[in-house]
């Protein structure tokens, strides 16, 4: 599965903008982009946000993650 | 009970119309209690003492003499305020008071606890501070020069690699965007370039931050305070203060305007460190130039747009670069400015860069659609632009690069159904857009986008025993809550919504919910509430087989009434829902319902702004004649609430526009700290303010709701730049578009 | 600290309060008789906000010492009600859902009753500058101008 | 602070002349417990002038206007012989604050405040108005454009108040104006402002005055201006005279309001729309 890294997520990854990873859920894939990624924890600390096919989620881990879906991470939002 | 979010499509009944609101009475009677509303016996004054300098030392706070003072009962200064959130939340803290370094002008360095206000003034004057006064900068490009004073040694740009090993006012760079700009930029016919600089505008609410702490030697503690998240104030208080989050009880009072600017403590945390020392209850109430001095306004900017085309109008590359000035706290606003800035158009070519930067001026909070309105000034004036330059209508050029589902939006993610497109069409086909124009006046127009967000939610509805309900919501009534989700929560058990009374509960009432930003409230409240009243309704259906003696199967909910269906029960009479709830002791006690929920999927929004002004080409004087606000809301909850949110989001950003900004002195010291020289829009500034509500249901909503807030504010600074600019034949690149700046650009333009 | 005793009448109702002679009328109506509708948005007189009538004229009560209410009668935003009637104002401004903070409103209520007892049926044009000194940043004014000629036209017709 | 309330405007030169620490008059109010507020002022002594008969009279007659020191800027409204002879004069006072602040607001309190944007100033220096300053032991009259003498500061002694202003016996065919610029329509300082006030004979301006606010410390008298417009019918020629001579009568400063450039040019703008508006008023054409 392709997930593309938006922001400053990419410089955390080592600069590319997009990795493969393969997860069934939102928790699954934070956890083995930190462990593939160390440098992800800053931004985990102040949030990160996934998008699943255009839908973006803010905290849910549980959510699933169909395998042909497009994903990616994306700082998190804050609002007025 | 796991519940579908999905759209459904359903015919509303109450949902939909203009009742009036709940708390309406109360607020045209003066009843309506707001944070400074609340005493309590034995209560003390709680005054601030803040830093007159941009950047200080603090080599030495002396409180002793005002310590002495009668009547004073407690002082506060960094010392008594460990960070207890292993630094987590330094930067909170910092903020709220000093530790060794004033960071801006209005910083606060002490505060006291005294039995009255001239007391307490009193033992302000008493307090010496000793400063040694550093370096400072207060504008955004400066402050990124080498030359700048660093104005935190712990910041490393984040976002670059390798991570720079010295530090910087720059705190984050973010980049977005797909294709190849370059490749873009070749290909295209015209290539307009352009940069623009906005000033720091202020929330502008007009109820200033003010509370009620108490706390006790027991460590249990109440604040009554003007917030838009009371639970995230609670949580943040307790961390700094080491508190148990269980034993702080935080009441949302009527709140006086927000707009982003209540979405963080302020003196909130070191009212209730008075009140823990004094052992009484604390008020605070900020005086207006502490409000303009020390709270969240918005940032500062200056961008660099580009924007390449072919001469048919296709838009071959677009990028930003984008500096925002984001006082003296890391932020990340630039980020959402790179993020923002072209999601509404569809392009094969874009990038966009952000710098979150340092300066000596108050930390930034969100100020409605944070960060958009500026972004979108650079862009959409740039689209007039180009438009002008290929001979091209600049509502049919940004009506052939609207985005669309399935465009890939600039910050990523491919777009579901969207709104961009129609707001378009129907600016287009507006009768404002073939209004005659007189002379010295102008027309424009200007997009904008806003994503709008959800987050923890939840909501409890009580049936009272008369068949009555009470709503309990955990997100604060900015705009109408109370209404809307009587409203929904009336359509959901088919019953009159004057049947509904909402309230906002306390922190001790109800479960956690995030703060009501990101226009997020009727979006997650609403779904809280469609889902509480399903779960009651099972409930009801339940009683009521209970009290026919008949399967659950046999009923259904209709019309406000349990009604027994099949052959076999057909025949019985309806059960309304107050005979139910009269029946509630002798079926299984109290008839609840309640939903916890993460609210994701809130829909993207759009909008586009119509404006005409008259410009007095001797003075540079400006007057908005008529104003157009198109928007997307997805199903509008009470219609009179969304018109009333794109007219409040209008005037704020046709204030920022024309004459709001924050003027700081060579000095680094804020220059105008009042209503009188920061200038929001009067009555007599404004025409009315024509809406056009666009209902594009949102997938991801039960009934369609996408969030209504904020993206109102997004369109007016470049509409009203495109206006001028046909009104005057000059192109402003400065915000605010001020009388001095706009005589000084028509006198150049003439020579 | 020298407190004064103050005799004044506010909404028609005789009231006694002390206050230190600096203390603005705003800060003795709200702290001391405690009528809280008389709201602080600036407290220099720029938001109106504070606004009340004192001996029927129209004033920022920021700008006003409470020791110089001696004597005169003051109106508030807590009596434009009679009895459990609203006012033909208070009405209108929740029927045209021109409030929404509605920390602003008690001001535009009081300060739009000064003008519609002078001036029956003001134009848009008199109605935006009337009520020039009340700011609001919720509304961008649309609903409270339709408000306040709403109100007009219906206190005309009682007439 | 003591706060008292003579009803002799004698009684309250006393007071003020006795008080050995900071005393303030308090007529409207509006200036003073703003200063309060802000920490920039704190009076010992608080001499209440309102109710002193002799500040609150407000008289028209064919010879000459009498307006008190404490009339405020709706009771000047509601006269309507003055503002039919001194529209100019009552609509700068006018434009001060809003309709709260024109509840309490007064043209001394406007005048002995000192600002240089006063609203109220130029219009009365235009006008030829008179202060009737009133001390210890003498009364005087002073022209108005005598009483500022830098932002903040007045050529009054301690202890002398202003009990009224007067404005000179109208002539026939007299009209007056004032034009403030700011960048909203009201609650709003000046950013620079003209007052204009001439007679006519036989539709010719016989004699004028012009005033400038905001563009300099005080508000400044412009003769060069007067004496464009004196003699001529207003046409072209006239008004762009008198606009140059406004521009260059200008001293101002750079500030949060407005700069050097828009305050000079913008003058001459005012200068020739008030003079126009005056004309007309006096019957011009």
């Amino acid at each position: 599965m392709k997930v593309s890294l938006t922001g400053s997520l990419r410089s955390a990854a080592g600069g590319v903008d997009s990795i493969d990873i393969v997860a069934e859920d939102i928790r699954e894939l934070l956890t083995k982009v930190l462990e593939r990624y160390p440098r992800m924890e800053e931004h985990m600390d102040t949030g990160i946000a996934v998008s699943i096919n255009g839908e973006i989620y803010r905290d849910n881990w549980g959510e699933k993650i169909p395998q042909d879906a497009e994903v990616f991470l994306l700082p998190r939002l804050q609002g007025g | 009970m796991a519940h579908d979010t999905s759209f459904t499509n359903q015919d509303f009944k109450v949902v939909g119309t203009r009742v009036n609101r709940p708390d309406g009475v109360d607020k045209v009677t003066g009843r309506a209690k707001y944070g400074a509303d609340l005493s309590a016996p034995g209560q003390l004054v709680g005054l601030f003492l803040r830093s007159p300098h941009a950047h200080a030392r603090i080599t030495k706070i002396d409180t002793s003499r005002a310590e002495k003072l009668s009547g004073v009962k407690a002082i506060i200064t960094s010392a008594d305020l460990p960070d207890l959130t292993g630094g987590r939340q330094i930067d909170v803290l910092e903020n709220c008071m000093a530790r060794d370094r004033a960071l801006y002008d209005g910083h606060a360095v002490a505060a006291v606890a005294a039995i009255d206000q001239q007391t307490a003034k009193k033992a302000l004057k008493l307090i010496k501070v000793s400063y040694e006064i550093l370096p400072h900068v207060t504008d955004v490009d400066e402050a990124m020069k080498t030359s700048a004073p660093v104005i935190k040694d712990n910041i490393f740009t984040s976002g670059v690699d390798p991570k720079p090993k010295k530090p910087s006012n720059v705190s984050k760079v973010s980049e977005f965007g797909h294709g190849d700009i370059e490749a873009g930029f070749k290909a295209a016919d015209v290539i307009i370039e352009k940069s623009y600089k906005t000033e720091q505008t202020h929330q502008g609410y007009i109820e200033p931050h003010a509370c009620l702490a108490t706390v006790g030697p027991d460590g249990a503690g109440e604040l009554w305070v003007t917030t838009q998240g009371h639970y995230t104030y609670r949580t943040v208080c307790a961390a700094l203060l080491g508190m148990d989050i269980a034993k702080l009880k935080v009441t949302s009072s009527e709140i006086g305007g927000g707009f982003g600017g209540k979405t963080h403590v302020w003196v909130e945390p070191i009212a209730l460190a008075l009140s823990r020392k004094a052992n009484r209850p604390v008020k605070v109430v900020m005086t207006r130039d502490e409000v303009f001095r020390a709270t969240g306004p918005t940032c500062s900017t200056s961008m660099d747009i580009k924007i390449g085309a072919k001469k048919d109008g296709t838009i071959t590359a677009a990028s930003s670069v984008l500096r925002y000035q984001n006082g003296a706290f890391p932020a990340t606003w630039a980020m959402l400015g790179a993020m923002t800035s072209w999601a509404c158009y569809d392009l094969k070519n874009v990038h966009s860069i952000g710098y979150d930067v340092l300066c000596n001026r108050p930390k930034t909070a969100a100020y409605r659609a944070p960060s958009a309105p500026m972004a979108a000034f650079g862009v959409e004036s740039t689209m007039d632009l180009v438009a002008a330059e290929i001979g091209m209508n600049p509502v049919d050029f940004r009506i052939k690069n609207a985005a669309k589902e399935g465009t890939r939006a600039s910050y990523g993610p491919t777009y579901g159904p969207i709104g961009i497109g129609p707001t378009l069409e129907a600016a287009k086909n507006h009768p404002h857009m073939r209004a005659k124009l007189g002379k010295n006046q102008g027309r424009g127009m200007a997009c904008g986008f806003w994503f709008n967000f959800g987050g923890q939610t939840c909501t409890d509805l009580n049936i009272g025993s008369d068949g009555t309900v009470n709503l309990a919501i955990g997100t604060v009534d900015v705009g109408g809550a109370r209404a809307s989700m009587s409203l929904i929560a009336a359509e959901e058990l088919g019953i009159p919504y004057e049947q509904v009374k909402a309230h906002v509960a306390d922190t001790s009432s109800l479960g956690h919910n995030d703060t009501t930003e990101g226009s997020r409230g009727t979006f997650s409240s609403g779904m809280a509430t469609i889902f509480a009243a399903r779960d009651a309704i099972e409930e009801l259906r339940k009683r009521a087989a209970k009290m026919w003696g008949i399967p659950l199967e046999a009923v259904e909910w209709a019309e406000g009434e349990a009604r027994a269906v099949g052959s076999e029960h057909g025949n019985l009479p309806a059960l309304s829902l107050a005979d139910i709830a009269k029946r509630a002791a002798s079926t299984g006690g109290p008839i609840a319902g309640h939903n916890e929920v993460v609210a994701d999927g809130a829909g993207v929004s759009f909008a586009s702004h119509i404006c005409d002004i008259e410009v007095d080409p001797e003075t540079g004087g400006t007057k908005v004649i008529r104003y157009t606000v198109i928007q997307d809301a997805g199903k509008a909850i009470h219609p009179d609430y969304v018109e009333g949110q794109f007219q409040g989001g209008a005037a704020q950003g046709i204030g920022w526009a024309l004459n709001e900004e924050y003027i700081y002195g060579d000095d680094g010291r804020l220059q105008n700290s009042g209503f009188l020289d920061y200038r929001i829009p009067v009555c007599s500034d404004l025409p009315f303010i024509d809406t056009k509500i666009l209902e594009i249901p949102n997938p991801n909503h039960p009934y369609g709701v996408r969030g209504v807030g904020e993206t109102s504010i997004v369109p007016p600074l470049a509409a009203i730049g495109n206006a001028l600019s046909n009104a005057a034949g000059v192109r402003m690149d400065h915000v605010p578009m001020s009388p001095p700046r706009i005589l000084k650009a028509i006198e150049e333009a003439n020579g | 600290m020298s407190s004064v005793l103050v005799d004044t009448t506010v909404n028609g109702d005789p009231v006694q309060f002390a206050c230190p002679t600096e203390e603005v009328l705003m800060d003795s109506l709200r702290d001391r008789v405690g009528l809280t509708g008389v709201k602080e948005g600036c407290g220099t007189g720029d938001c109106g906000a504070c606004s009340i009538t004192l001996d029927g004229q129209l004033v920022c009560s920021c700008l006003v010492l409470g020791i110089e209410a001696n004597g005169r009668k003051i109106g508030t935003v807590e009596g434009m009600a009679e009895g459990n009637a609203l006012h033909p104002l208070q009405e209108q401004f929740i029927e045209h859902a021109a409030l929404q903070c509605g920390i602003c409103t008690p001001g535009f209520l009081v300060a739009a009753k000064a003008l519609l007892d002078d001036n029956a049926s003001p134009s848009e044009e008199e109605i935006r500058f009337a009520l020039a000194g009340n700011l609001c940043r919720c509304t961008g004014y649309d609903k409270i101008v339709r408000a306040v000629q709403a109100a007009a036209k219906q206190m005309r017709k009682k007439k | 602070m003591r706060y008292e309330a003579p009803t002799t405007t004698k009684e309250a030169v006393m007071l003020l002349a006795k008080e050995k620490g900071e005393a303030a008059v308090l007529a409207g109010g509006t200036d003073l417990l703003v200063r309060m507020k802000m920490g920039m002022s704190e009076p010992d002594l608080i001499v209440d002038i309102k109710q002193i008969p002799a500040m609150n009279a407000l008289k028209y007659s064919a010879t000459g206007t009498k307006i008190g020191a404490a009339v405020s800027g709706a009771m000047l409204a509601k006269n309507k012989a003055i503002k039919k002879a001194w529209p100019g004069v009552v609509e700068a006072t006018n434009l001060i604050g809003s309709d709260q602040v024109q509840g309490r607001c007064t043209m001394v309190g406007n005048l002995c405040n000192a600002s240089p944007a006063a609203d109220g100033v130029p219009a009365m220096i235009a006008a030829g108005a008179k202060a009737v300053v009133v001390g210890k032991t003498k009364r005087r009259t002073v022209a108005v454009e005598n009483i500022a003498t830098g932002p903040g500061q007045t050529s009054l002694a301690k202890g002398e108040v202003i009990e009224a202003i007067t404005l000179p016996k109208r002539p026939r065919n007299s009209g007056d104006a004032y034009l403030r610029f700011t960048p909203r329509t009201e609650m709003d300082i000046a950013v620079v402002s003209a007052g204009v006030n001439l007679t006519l004979v036989r539709g010719v301006v016989k004699t004028a005055r012009v005033c400038l606010g905001a563009v300099a410390p005080t508000a400044v008298l412009v003769p060069d201006a007067a004496k464009a417009i004196i003699g001529t019918k207003l046409d072209a020629d006239a008004l762009a005279n008198l606009a140059a001579a406004c521009s260059s009568a200008c001293n101002p400063i750079d500030d949060k309001r407005g700069t050097i450039e828009y305050r000079t040019k913008v003058a001459g703008v005012l200068g020739r729309r008030a003079a126009e508006i005056a004309f007309k008023r006096a019957g011009g054409a």
